[in-house]
This record gives structure tokens, sequence and C-alpha cells, in this order.
């Protein structure tokens, strides 16, 4: 067969396709630093990654879900209720952190696998049922606390919302979610097989994969992600809040987003998913040290985002042309 | 009136309908006071800002987008209409600016959606935030009160003891149902929700289409914020948060696929009624607020399982990109 | 060099004031109150918007922090979740003010505001009052997990079970929201025949309420009683629509937060707990307000 | 005889459609057993059904003799059974390699991890035994469609598939690609793999088959061995009456020159020069990949013309939009009917109204009975079969999907048409319908660009046959002087396949 593989290795234009959310990382960087004097500094730049860190962790599981085509809708709501079922075994039943912990890791994955269940189970959009779930899920959480904070974490719980030698704790749990979730997509089967379900599910069922169980497990790593995401904001704020997070499922998504990570599946991940977390981190730091009115603020964030996204998909655009062309 | 989405969609209306009349019943079953004159139109009064959003929400999703903003303008249009009446501006004049500047964000909507090639979803999330922030700018945060009694009328005044608002929503989705079933634009509308491609192939005028049905659902958002302005004699800068997944649901619930192509606005409006049936229920049962959200996940999950039959959704709306070629993937070397 | 270099150079405090919400007019007039004072007394005010979430409360104080404030004003959204901030602040050095709402931890310099359960009592007794001691009510509940909301509600109660002729037919949530109030109200008016008061636990739901029963026939059926004293309510109020809300002054507790910051910075003692007096306001007395 | 394949009494039906009644079929090893019948006879579905991605209602299946009940691809893999499908199931963003052990990567670490190093080094074998070099980490997605094609091959081979099925592999081949295939499919054959080929052409399944079924609305009529067949007789088996002539022939109805590209250049072709006259039909020709499309497209404006002039009656024009095509008179008819041409969930009348609305309601408001009075005297001109005009179209079989598309093209009243692989994955008893239907309309003066990789159709139909070569005009051929070799020398040019 004749036409052969001129395929490049590494081309400029590439390297910026997949990175184009770093570029606008770097410049709204270089941005507040000149504006700033107290933009760049390390303990700035440390709150920033802590700020950051809770919404990396449910973005990151969210990534999941998004690569196999859907969606996640839930993850707000799953955060509080996870929050508050930890502060409550820790408090009201005296459970060990350890197994409390434990406990409520499992039970957002399990959450999440039923929303991917039913979604399977239906053939349903993953966009409705878990916006339905989302409502359920917060219900319960109000249900649950009865509408009241529950407060009296002990210390053994709170560190995790702490800093140890001057390192946040949920940056360093951020870490260890990146590496394992990143060897998890990179190494093995099911992270190959995800992504070869969210290019086309009837090729992956067609080549033997079992794509219902794959799925689930995306939509029970969404589930396990917010219930560490409310475990940390429980210990980030002492307390867990029945109205904690609402909202946040749009922003992990735009995190998600903005690290170039395709909502039609099958592509991005989370290298880009953290990037696009730090960057709505940044942003809102960098805006907060310029003093900028929180209005405002809404404004320009909605601006940059929606600036950010075309920016990716033109940058992927040109990408996509030249390695077309490199065959012709 | 025949028409193919009709043809394969009876069906659901009727289930849909069967609902609304057994949650009905069993309603006034449970007490005395639902099934009165007086609260079927408070109830439906109460249904009418969602229902006026989720016409709109119901055009953009046939075409395979979703519009996240809506809520956010129909707060920005109301301050901005609530200032303008401030002002010597007669009434009629601040109506109509309103909904100009109510179609001109739907415009920007879709004009980002289809020339910026970016996913509705995105595109329409990045103006909810932003249009929110312009509300409050222009408000400070302050309510904007002491508007001229005529507007009020809006909400106020009734035609043959049937509140205006009502008839608003009538004319809303009868003009809409004629426009879908009947009208050039309608078709392309649903071609363009089906097969994006295609339609460019076939010479729909895919971005007019697209750009329509984000407009008027920026308009039918106006208009809705006018209604509730009217109702409130008073326009916040917060109005409408959120309200853009009530409308998503009563699309969903009215049997609206989230992949395009498909729905009508007839199930929409009975979508509508029953989320605004659930909180009155709640409210006259004296049930524990704590599960009205329950209530409504279960009634979106119900309703889901009503509308399965017989259908495979694949890939929804959120999912898609406009434009050729762009962002898609490509199969067999040619882009699909 | 932006707006971020001018504190650097200038040696008089900077005062930094987190508020729980800018979307709600109650405290967009208490942080007018603040940036008055501070623009009085010529000192710099950086203000915060957490926008009722609690996650991003704990990162705009960390910023505040970061930008070297001298004193945190703190108007928590939530008395629990706030605590690890404060705790942050007194790591810092930095004196911590709280404004309204309190702080369950951390150590706070003095406490500006006025008891949430007090109010939630007056405007108990004042209903309970105008109607005789006897017959049914209603109560329009704050969003959901607010302390506001809480407080209120617990005073509220507090009166209202004591009292043995008096019935709390219905509670609902309207989410501090006037649109709630109009929809949430007409239910249960349309359930409730029998009602003779209504309180809310923010003048926007009563507002709201008022609206409902006007279209309904029986606002003049019935006593009631809103929260916060805001220009729309003092209105009603004066109109003879609204019975009486509970003045909180926000305005004032904004400005005592800044004077009591710089007095402290300035060495000089001040009160732990500086309480804003909430006061009932009628027909009466409106026009004082 | 031993079968290493054995279908009995297989039955099935669909909600509303009897795909399938009680067919048997059987493949012994080493053999190519063709399958052919009309569109919607049942071919892909009994083939679904043998690979395990469907369940059949009644029949058995045995493998080696024994009986077996596959439940999911996966388990007739592990017995051997391996299906290319119609549909090419490649994953474009990943890599050669990926894809052919999608489901089976080797693995390491007990099965945790997968091994990158020997899935490169097993994808690399399996493409060189199967002569195709392409880098087996570049993505799919960037191959051509017969590189792909071949991946496919190589994704059979990796199961060491005893039976292969190919439901239409060439149907996006060219001839030169065709025979590379066909030269592996004997390479196969000699190891004892056993292939069943689907396919509509028929001059390929009498060049490669041993044995030949021959389906109709989903039952077996016949089944022989090639030696006893004619193409003939399999024709009439398969639409159950005598086809006289495939390619009507139609009389020079050539007018004046209508339309005259020089130089054009765009997307992937440059300096494509050629004219047209009203009432003729211009065949093009050339290797997939010669960028035939990509002309057409520019033409209807889909696409931007970078260079050259266009000539439309004497006149420059420029192509800005489909619909300003539109209205000087071009239709088009896409080379993908799925992706390009249909609108599967609506009806058959709105699929066929959607390009004419404009034009016959100029004031946006369908008057219902006039359209459904327009509409009818097309299914009447092209003979086209369903049970009401609101029938979905996705419930047509692919021959009458076509017809629909080609009758919206006819409601623009063309005077260009142009037609992009019209008879693509169509039975031969449409296809015909579809070349007389050319010829009618070039009779009335429509002048017709008949993009076809199939020589034989472009020899019968055209008038002249223009020829493309990586992305550039190389020939125009009159009816007289063309011949298949010499088409293909022209497209082919010095390029080597091998
Ligand atoms: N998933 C399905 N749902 C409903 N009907 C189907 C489905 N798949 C196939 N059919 C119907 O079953 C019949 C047989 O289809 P099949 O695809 O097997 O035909 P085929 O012989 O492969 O045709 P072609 O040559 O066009 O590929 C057709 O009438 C088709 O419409
Ligand atoms: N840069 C490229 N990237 C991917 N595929 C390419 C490229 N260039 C050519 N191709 C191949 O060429 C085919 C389409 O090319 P084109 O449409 O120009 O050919 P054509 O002559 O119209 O062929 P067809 O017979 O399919 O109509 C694709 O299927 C693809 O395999
Ligand atoms: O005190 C405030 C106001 O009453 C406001 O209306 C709602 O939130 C409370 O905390
Ligand atoms: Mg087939
Ligand atoms: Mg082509």
């Amino acid at each position: 067969m004749g036409i052969d593989s001129t395929h490049r290795r590494f081309s400029w234009k590439g390297a910026l396709a997949r990175h184009s959310s770093a570029l606008i990382f770097l410049f709204l960087f270089a941005c507040f630093s000149l504006l700033s004097g107290r933009f760049l500094r390390i303990g700035n730049v440390v709150n920033i990654l802590e700020q950051s860190s809770l919404l990396a962790v449910v973005a990151i599981g969210i990534t999941f879900p998004i690569i196999t085509g859907g969606i996640d809708l839930s993850v707000g709501s799953l955060v509080a209720l996870c929050g508050a079922l930890a502060a409550g075994l820790v408090t009201g039943h005296a459970v060990p952190v350890p197994l409390a912990i434990a406990m409520v890791l499992a039970l957002g994955a399990l959450l999440g696998g039923i929303n991917g269940f039913i979604i399977v189970a239906g053939r349903f959009q993953p966009f409705v049922v878990t916006l339905a779930t989302m409502a359920i899920t917060r219900g319960a959480t109000l249900v649950y606390t009865q509408g009241r904070p529950i407060s009296g974490i002990p210390a053994s719980f709170t560190f995790l919302g702490d800093r140890v030698a001057g390192v946040p704790v949920s940056l360093l749990i951020l870490l260890i979610i990146l590496i394992l979730f990143q060897g998890l997509l990179r190494f093995t089967p099911f992270g190959a097989h995800l992504y070869a379900l969210g290019g086309n599910e009837e090729t992956a069922r067609l080549a033997g994969i079992s794509v219902h169980w794959i799925k689930i497990g995306a939509y029970s790593i969404s589930g396990g992600m917010a219930a560490l995401g409310g475990i940390i904001l429980t210990a980030r704020l002492w307390s867990a809040q029945p109205q904690a997070a609402v909202g946040l499922e749009l922003q992990t998504i735009a995190a998600a987003v903005l690290g170039g990570v395709s909502l039609a599946g099958g592509s991005g991940g989370l290298a880009g998913t953290l990037l696009g977390a730090l960057l709505m981190g940044t942003l809102a730091n960098g805006l907060n040290l310029l003093g900028i009115s929180s209005y405002l603020q809404q404004v320009i964030i909605g601006a940059i985002f929606i600036a950010a996204v075309m920016l990716d998909l033109w940058t992927k655009e040109m990408h996509g042309e030249s390695s077309q062309g490199a065959l012709s | 009136m025949k028409s193919s989405f009709k043809n394969h969609r009876q069906g659901h209306h009727f289930g849909l309908l069967c609902a609304v009349l057994f949650l009905a019943a069993l309603l006034s079953l449970l007490s005395p006071q639902f099934l009165t004159t007086r609260n079927i139109l408070n109830l439906l009064l109460q249904s009418s800002v969602n229902a006026l959003l989720a016409a709109g929400m119901t055009l953009v999703i046939i075409t395979g987008g979703i519009d996240l903003s809506v809520g956010s303008i129909l707060g920005l249009t109301a301050v901005v209409t609530a200032r303008i009446l401030q002002s010597p501006i007669p009434v009629p004049g601040a109506i109509l600016g309103g909904l100009a500047l109510g179609a001109g964000l739907g415009i920007a909507n879709g004009l980002v959606v289809i020339k910026g090639k970016i996913p509705p979803f995105i595109a329409t999330l990045g103006m909810m935030t932003l249009s929110r922030g312009l509300a409050l700018s222009l408000s400070g945060g302050r309510p904007v009160t002491g508007l001229p009694r005529e507007f009020l009328l809006l909400a106020s005044s009734s035609v043959l003891g049937i509140p205006t608002p009502l008839w608003i929503v009538a004319a809303v989705y009868l003009a809409g149902t004629f426009l879908l079933a009947r009208t050039n634009l309608g078709r392309y509308i649903y071609a363009v929700g089906n097969n994006m491609k295609a339609s460019r192939y076939a010479g729909c005028p895919v971005p007019t289409t697209i750009i329509t049905a984000y407009t008027l659902s920026g308009m039918l958002a106006a208009l809705a914020g006018m209604v509730l302005v009217a109702r409130l004699d008073s326009a916040q800068p917060v109005m409408g948060a959120g309200y853009e997944l009530n409308a998503i649901a009563a699309v969903v619930v009215g049997g609206a696929a989230l992949s395009g192509g498909a729905g009508n606005l007839g199930g929409t409006l009975l979508g509508a009624i029953m989320m605004a049936m659930i909180t009155n229920a709640i409210n006259i049962l004296n049930i524990s607020p704590f599960y009205a959200q329950i209530l409504q996940g279960v009634l979106i999950l119900a309703a889901l399982f009503v509308h399965s039959a017989g259908k495979s959704p694949s890939r929804s709306c959120i999912t898609r990109h406009y434009g050729p070629g762009r962002g898609q993937k490509f199969q067999g070397g040619e882009e699909v | 060099a932006g707006r971020g270099e001018k504190e650097a150079d200038s040696t008089a405090p900077v005062l930094g004031l987190s508020v729980s919400t800018l979307n709600n007019m109650f405290f967009v007039t208490l942080r007018d109150g603040a940036q008055e004072a501070a623009r009085e007394l010529g000192v710099q005010l950086l203000v915060v918007d957490s926008q009722d979430d609690p996650t991003r409360e704990a990162s705009n104080i960390q910023d505040l922090l970061q930008r070297g404030v001298s004193a945190l004003l703190i108007n928590p959204t939530d008395s629990d979740a706030i605590a690890p901030s404060v705790h942050r602040a007194n790591q810092s050095g930095v004196p911590v003010f709280t404004i309204d709402r309190g702080a369950h931890g951390g150590t706070v310099v003095s406490h500006i505001a006025s008891d949430n359960v007090a109010g939630g009592s007056l405007a108990a007794e004042y209903l309970l009052q105008k109607i005789g001691g006897t017959g049914e009510i209603a109560e329009l509940q704050g969003i959901p997990g607010t302390s506001a909301a809480r407080d209120r509600g617990a005073g509220f109660n507090s009166v209202v079970s004591g009292s043995a002729h008096v019935r709390l037919v219905a509670a609902q949530t309207a989410n501090f929201n006037r649109t709630e109030g109009l929809d949430v109200f007409q239910n249960i008016l349309q359930a409730q025949t029998n009602l003779k008061g209504v309180f809310a636990h923010n003048d926007e739901m009563i507002l709201g309420a008022i609206q409902a029963a006007e279209a309904a026939g029986r606002a003049r059926d019935m006593i009631f009683v809103g929260f916060d004293a805001v220009e729309d309510a003092l209105t009603a109020v004066a109109d003879g629509k609204l019975h009486a809300t509970v003045a909180q002054k926000p305005a004032e507790m904004g400005r005592l937060g800044v004077i009591t910051a710089l007095n402290y910075l300035a060495g000089k003692p001040v009160e732990s707990s500086i309480p804003v007096d909430l006061q009932l306001v009628t027909a009466e007395n409106v026009d004082h307000f | 005889m031993n079968f290493v394949l054995q279908a009995q009494g297989i039955t099935k039906s669909f909600p509303g459609v009897q795909a399938l009644k009680n067919v048997s079929f059987s493949v012994s090893p080493g053999s190519v057993h063709a399958l052919v019948g009309e569109n919607g006879a049942g071919k892909s579905t009994l083939m679904k059904i043998i690979s395990g991605a469907l369940a059949s209602d009644e029949g058995t299946l045995f493998i080696d003799g024994e009986e077996r009940i596959l439940k999911n691809p996966r388990e007739a893999q592990d017995l051997g059974i391996a299906m290319i499908h119609q549909e090419l199931t490649i994953l474009p963003l990943r890599s050669v390699a990926e894809n052919i052990f999608l489901g089976r990567e080797p693995r390491k670490a007990g099965g945790i991890l997968l091994d990158y190093a020997a899935l490169h080094t097993r994808a690399t074998d399996l493409l060189n035994q199967i002569h195709v070099s392409v880098d087996p980490s570049r993505p799919a997605g960037t191959l051509s469609i017969a590189q792909q094609q071949m991946v496919e091959v190589a994704k059979a081979l990796s199961l060491r598939a005893r039976v292969i099925i190919m439901d239409e592999p060439t149907s996006s081949l060219t001839s030169r690609e065709t025979s590379t295939l066909f030269q592996i499919i004997g390479e196969l054959q000699k190891c004892g793999i056993a292939l069943i080929y689907i396919s509509h052409r028929l001059e390929e399944i009498f060049s490669i088959a041993d044995t030949i079924t021959i389906l109709r609305d989903g039952q077996t009529v016949h089944s022989a061995p090639t030696a006893d067949l004619t193409p003939d007789s399999v024709v009439r088996y398969m639409v159950g009456r005598e086809l006289k002539e495939v390619f009507p022939q139609g009389k020079d109805s050539r007018g004046d020159t209508i339309l005259r590209a020089e130089h054009l250049s765009g997307q992937r072709f440059t300096d494509v020069s050629f004219s047209l006259r009203s009432g003729e039909i211009l065949g093009v020709a050339g290797l997939v990949g010669a960028g035939r499309s990509e002309v057409a497209r520019a033409l209807m404006g889909l696409d931007p013309l970078q260079g050259g002039t266009l000539l439309f009656q004497g006149e420059q024009i420029v192509p800005r939009s489909v619909r300003a095509m539109m209205r000087h008179g071009f239709a088009f008819l896409p080379e993908d009917r799925k992706a390009e041409g249909l609108f599967l969930n609506m009806s058959v009348r709105d699929n066929l109204a959607i390009s004419m609305l404009d034009r016959v309601f100029p004031f946006g408001i369908i008057r219902p009975r006039l359209l459904l009075r327009l509409i009818r005297d097309y299914f009447h001109r092209l003979n086209i079969k369903t049970p009401s005009p609101l029938q979905r179209i996705k419930n047509l079989s692919g021959g009458n999907q076509q017809k629909v598309i080609i009758a919206r093209c006819l409601s623009l009243k063309p005077r260009v048409l142009i037609l992009d692989e019209p008879t693509r994955g169509i039975d031969i008893g449409a296809k015909s319908e579809i070349y007389t239907i050319a010829q009618d309309l070039a009779a009335q003066g429509v002048a017709i660009i008949m993009i076809s990789s199939e020589l034989p159709e472009i020899l019968g139909i055209s008038d002249r046959i223009l020829v493309m070569r990586e992305g550039k005009s190389v020939a125009i051929l009159n009816q007289g002087e063309a011949t298949q070799d010499l088409i293909m020398h022209k497209a082919a040019g010095g390029t080597s396949w091998e």
C-alpha cells in the first residue's frame, strides 16, 4: 500500500493544539504578575493550588464520564451529600475517621455507579439522568441534615483540609489522585476501552468490550471523586453544609472543557482537566487580588471562558488540518 | 394539521396527559383544595414563566442544542426593562427594548455556536455567567422598583376571567406549534437537529435556523422576565437563577430528546405544568420542602421511563459541535 | 501598576470585607455602610463576594490575607463553615471581626450583629399579639440550611410553640426569594382558608406573600410580618400593606464593623459583642427609618 | 463434507420487518462463500447473527459441528468467527495497533497493565503478513479507507479467525485496492480460512467465490457452486424476475455547453478543467482519494474554490453557498447517504420536500395538501416504494432511500445534477432504475455529472468520461474510446499500489 506514513512525531502546531489552555494559563499568569505585586509569590501560588484542588479532584472524576461522551450533573449534590455523611459518621456515630472516609468513598462510587446503571439500563441521556439524580441527591442531603450544618468535626478529619509543612494536604491528595487515575487511563485496559467507547460505542461493543461496565465504572469514578471532594470540603470548612457545592457541576465541566476535554467523548485527559481547574482558580484569585468587583468578575470569567474554548477549538482545527495535509 | 412528528409522538402526548390527569386526581383526593378553579389558575400562572422559557428551550433542543443562559438572560432583561420603565420612555417602548435585548443576546448565543463553532452547552454556559454579571453590575445588586401601573397590568389584569400571562403563554405555544408544524423554518429546525450535515447538503439555511432558535429562546426569556417583573412589581438582578434547569426538565418531561430532531411544544407545556404541580402539592399538603427536589428528580426519571419505549437515544446535544467538521471525529479518513 | 500596588506604599491600614452574597439587597446595603465609613475615615476597604458559597468564601478570605489586609471583616455564609478561615486569619495574626452572623470557632475580636433568634421571637410576639393570641398562622422560611433561616425560625417557633391557641399550619420554604414567596403563599392560601397571619424570614418573601394575598382578596384578613426593613418593605409598611418588619440596620452593621476594626488597630479597647439593636418597624414608627 | 460453520433455520424479525425466515447456510474451510441479494434481503442481519452481534429469534448455529449459542461478538471471536462490518468500525483517534487489538490488548503484570511493546510488535507482524506498510502507532483516522479496510483485515487475523465475514468490503475501494484485497483473500484461503463475502458487484463474486448463496426477502432462494451459476441467473434469483438491460441505451441528447470549468483548484484538487453540455452525462472516474468528491463539493459551494474560473451558461459564477448554487439550478446527491443525505428520524415526505420548501412556499408557510400532491408525483415518477409518505425514512430499504434523495434533487428542477456514487451499496434492480432515471433526465436536457468508482457503470452510462488522478483532471475520454484498461491506466498513472 503506497500511501505511507509521513506521520510526524512532533509539530509546533500540534503542541500548541494540545496545550492551548496552557498558553492561556501562562498568559493570565503573566498578566496578573504584572498587575499585582502580590500575585507571583510562593504563598499565593500555594493558595491557588489549594483553592483549585477541590475543583480539580471533582473535575478529574467527571472527566471519565465525559470521555465516554456522557456527562455528570450530579457531582455538586454528591459533594454535599457525601460531605454531610462523612461529617455525620465521625460526629454523630463516632465512626473512626479512616473507616468513615472509606465508607463515604464507597457510597459515592456506588451512587455514581447507580447513575451509570440507570444510563446503560434505560439507554437514557446522561444529561437527563444526572439532572434528576442531582435534584434527588440535593434533596436527600437536606433531609439527612434537616437543613442544618454538621459541625464538631475531629482534628483527625480536619487535617485533610489543612497544611502539613506548608503544603496543603488537599494538594497532596490531588496529586495522588492524578497519578493514580492517569495511570488507570494510560496503562490499563480500562483506560484504553474507555477511550474506545467514547470514540465509537458500537465499535467498542463489536470488539467485545463490555461497554456497560465501563460506563458504570466511569460514573462510579465520578461519584467516588465527588465523595472525595465532599470529604475535602468538610475538612476544609470544619463542618458540612447542606447547600455546599451548589453549581459545582458546571464549574467542573467548564474546567474539563477548558482543559481540552471534548464533550463529544473519546479524547482529552486528566492533565488537561487539571490545567482547566488551575486556570479557573488562577482567574478567581488574580481578579480578587486586583480588587475587581465580583459582578464584573462574572462578566470577565464568562467572556474569557468562551474565548478560551474558541482558541482551543481553533488551534485543534489547525492541528487537525495539518495532520490531514500530511497524507496528501 | 397532519405532520410526521405528530404521527409518531401522539402516544407520548397521550401518556403524558394521562400522567398529568392521574397526578391531578391523586392530589384532589389528598386535598379538597386542589381541584378548585382558583388553584388551577394559580398553578397555571405559576408554571407560566417556566412554560415561556421551556418553549424557547424546546426549539433550541430540537435543533440539537441547549440554552443554559435563559435564566440569566431573564434576569438581565428584567433589570434593563425595569430601568427603561423608570425612564420617560413609554411602556410599549420598554417592552420592545427588553425583547430586543433578549433577542440580541440570543443572536450572540447563536453566532458563537454556529460561527465560533463552540458546543452550545459551553457557549451558553459562558453567556449565563456573563449576563448574570451584567445584570448585577447594572443594578448594583439592588432591586429596581417603582414601575408604572400600566406595565403591571401585564400580570395583574385578566381577560375573560383568565389572567393575562396565561393568554401570553397560550399565544406563544400556539404560534410555536404553528411554526414547528406548518412553516419552512419548522422543517429546518427538525432537519438541523436530525442531521446537521445533511441539512447543509440539502440547502437548508442552517446558520439562520440555528440563530433563529437561540434568538427566539432569548426573546422568550425576556418575555418571561417581563411577566415576572410585572407579577412582582420589581426587577431583581438574581431573577431567574437556576431556571434554565427547570426549563430543560420541563422539555425533557415533555418528551423531547436532548439528542435533537424530535419533540414538540405540547409535551413541553404538559411538562411545565407537571413541574408546577409538584411545588403546588408540596405547599398545599404542607410536606417538608426538603422533599421538593427529590420529587422533582423522581418525576424526571419517571418521565424518562415513560418516554423510553422504543427509543434509543445516543449522543446528546451537549456533545455536539456545530460547523463543518470542526471538532468532530473523522471516520474513514473523511470527516463525518 | 494596577490597584494592587497602592496598598503597598500607603501606611494607612487596609481592611478586607468578605460578604456572604452581593446578590441580596441586604448585604449590598451592609457593604455600602462599610464602604461609606471607610471613605469617611480614609482607609481602603477591599470587598470580596462569597456568592453564598462557603468554598468560595474560604478562597476569597485566603486571597484577602494574601493581599495583606490589616484586619478582616467577615459576614460569613455560615457560622460553622467560617471557623477554619477565622482560624487561618488568627494564625497569620490578622484580627477578625464578624458581622451579622457569628463564627463557631477561631478567635474573633468582636461580633457586630443583631440577634436573629431574638428577631424571630420579636416578630412572633408581635404577630401573636395582633391576631389576638389565637388562630392559624403560616411561616415562609429562608433558604434551607442558612443560619438566618435557622435562627429566625428558631426564635419564631419558640414563641409560637409556647402559645396554646395559635397553630402553625404551614411552614414552607420560599428561599428568601420574592417570586417564590408569591407562588408558595398562593398555594398555602389555597390550602389554608383560616389563616390569620404570616411571618416570613425576610422582606422579599413577605412582599411576594402580600401580592398573593391581595390577588386572592384576602390581604385584609391577615397580619404580615417580615424581616430586614429593606426599602420596599418600609414603603409597604407606610402604605399599610405590611404590618411590621424587623429592622436589622445592615448599613449600621457595616459602618460599625469598619469603625470597630479601626479602633482596635489604633489600640483602643473594643467590646467583644457589639449588638445592633433590632427594632420592630410598624406604621407608628416607620417615619424614623 | 465438513463445515466449519453451519447455520440452520435462522429466523429474525425487527419491529415491523421480518428480516430472515428460516435461513440455512454453511461454510467449509478454505472456501469463499458469497452471499448476494437485493438491499434489505437480510445479508447483513444474517452475518450479524453468525458473528454474535445480534441474537436470532429462532435457529441454531453449529461451529465445528458443535451447537453454540453466541451471546456477544466476543464469544464468536473466541470461537474463531470475525466480521468486518459494512460500516467500518475504526476508531479514528486511536492508533492502528490499538484498533487491531481492541478488546484483546496484550497485557502484563498479571493482566492489570497494557503491554504496549507487545501491542506494537504484534501489530507490525500482522500488518507485514498482509503486506501493509503503515506505522502501527499512527492514528487510524489518518489512513485512507483502503488502508482502514486492511486494518480491519488485520484485526480479523489477529483473532486467529477461521471464518472471516466481509460485508461489502469493496464498496468504497477502487479496482486496484480491490485486487489487493483479493490477493489477500487468496492467501487467507490457502491457510484454510473460510470467507463469507457479501457484495453487490457480481463480477467480483464470480472472480473469487466458490459458492454463492442468494437471499431474497429474508429467505434463501438458491445456493450453488459458482461454476453452476451465471451472472444472469444470479440476478434472476435475486430479483425474482428477468432483468433485461442494466444500462438502458439512451439517445444522444446533448445540447449546448452549459458549464465550463477552467483550471479549478480547491481543497485537495488543482487544475481541474472540463466542460459539460446540457443533456450530457459526464462520468467522473478515478481512484478513491483522487479528489472527485472535492470537486463536486466545491461546485456546490460546500467548500471554497481557491482558483480557476467557472462559467455557467457563459457567465462566470462563484459558488458561494449550496443555496446560491441551487438557485442557479444545481443539485447534488452526496456520496455518503446516511451521513450526508438522510434525516433518518424524519418522514419520507419531509426528506423529499426539504430542498423545495423555499421555492414552493415562498412565504414560509407550508400548505400540507399541496405538498403531499407534489410529493406523490415523485413517488410515481421514481417508483419509490413506501407504505406512506409519513413513514420514517429509516424504515425504507437503501435503494428506496436513495431514490428519495434523488427525488429531492429533482424537486429543485435542476439544470446541472451532480451525482456522487449514486449507486453505492444499492442492489442491481435499484441500480438499473437509477440509470434509467439519469438517462431520462439527460433526455430532458439536464446536464449530469456522475462520479463513480464502478467502471462498468461509468462506461455504461456516460457520454464522456473525465478521469482524475491525485487531484488533477488527467483525461477526458469519449464513449467510443474508453475502456476499463484505459481508464485505469489514466487514473493510476505511475503511482504504485504495492
Ligand atoms: N436494527 C434494525 N431495526 C429494524 N429493522 C432492521 C434493522 N436492521 C435491519 N433491518 C431490516 O431488516 C431487513 C434486512 O436488512 P439487512 O441490513 O440485513 O439487509 P442487507 O441484505 O444487508 O441489505 P444491504 O445490501 O442494503 O446492506 C431490512 O428490511 C432492514 O430494513
Ligand atoms: N489528507 C487526507 N486525510 C484523510 N484522508 C484522505 C486524505 N486525502 C485523501 N484521503 C482519502 O481520500 C478519500 C476521499 O477523497 P476524495 O473524496 O477526494 O476522493 P474521491 O475521488 O472523491 O473518492 P470517492 O470515490 O470516495 O468519491 C478519503 O476516503 C480518504 O481515504
Ligand atoms: O439577614 C439576611 C437577610 O435577611 C437576607 O434577606 C437573607 O439572608 C439573611 O442572612
Ligand atoms: Mg447490508
Ligand atoms: Mg469521495
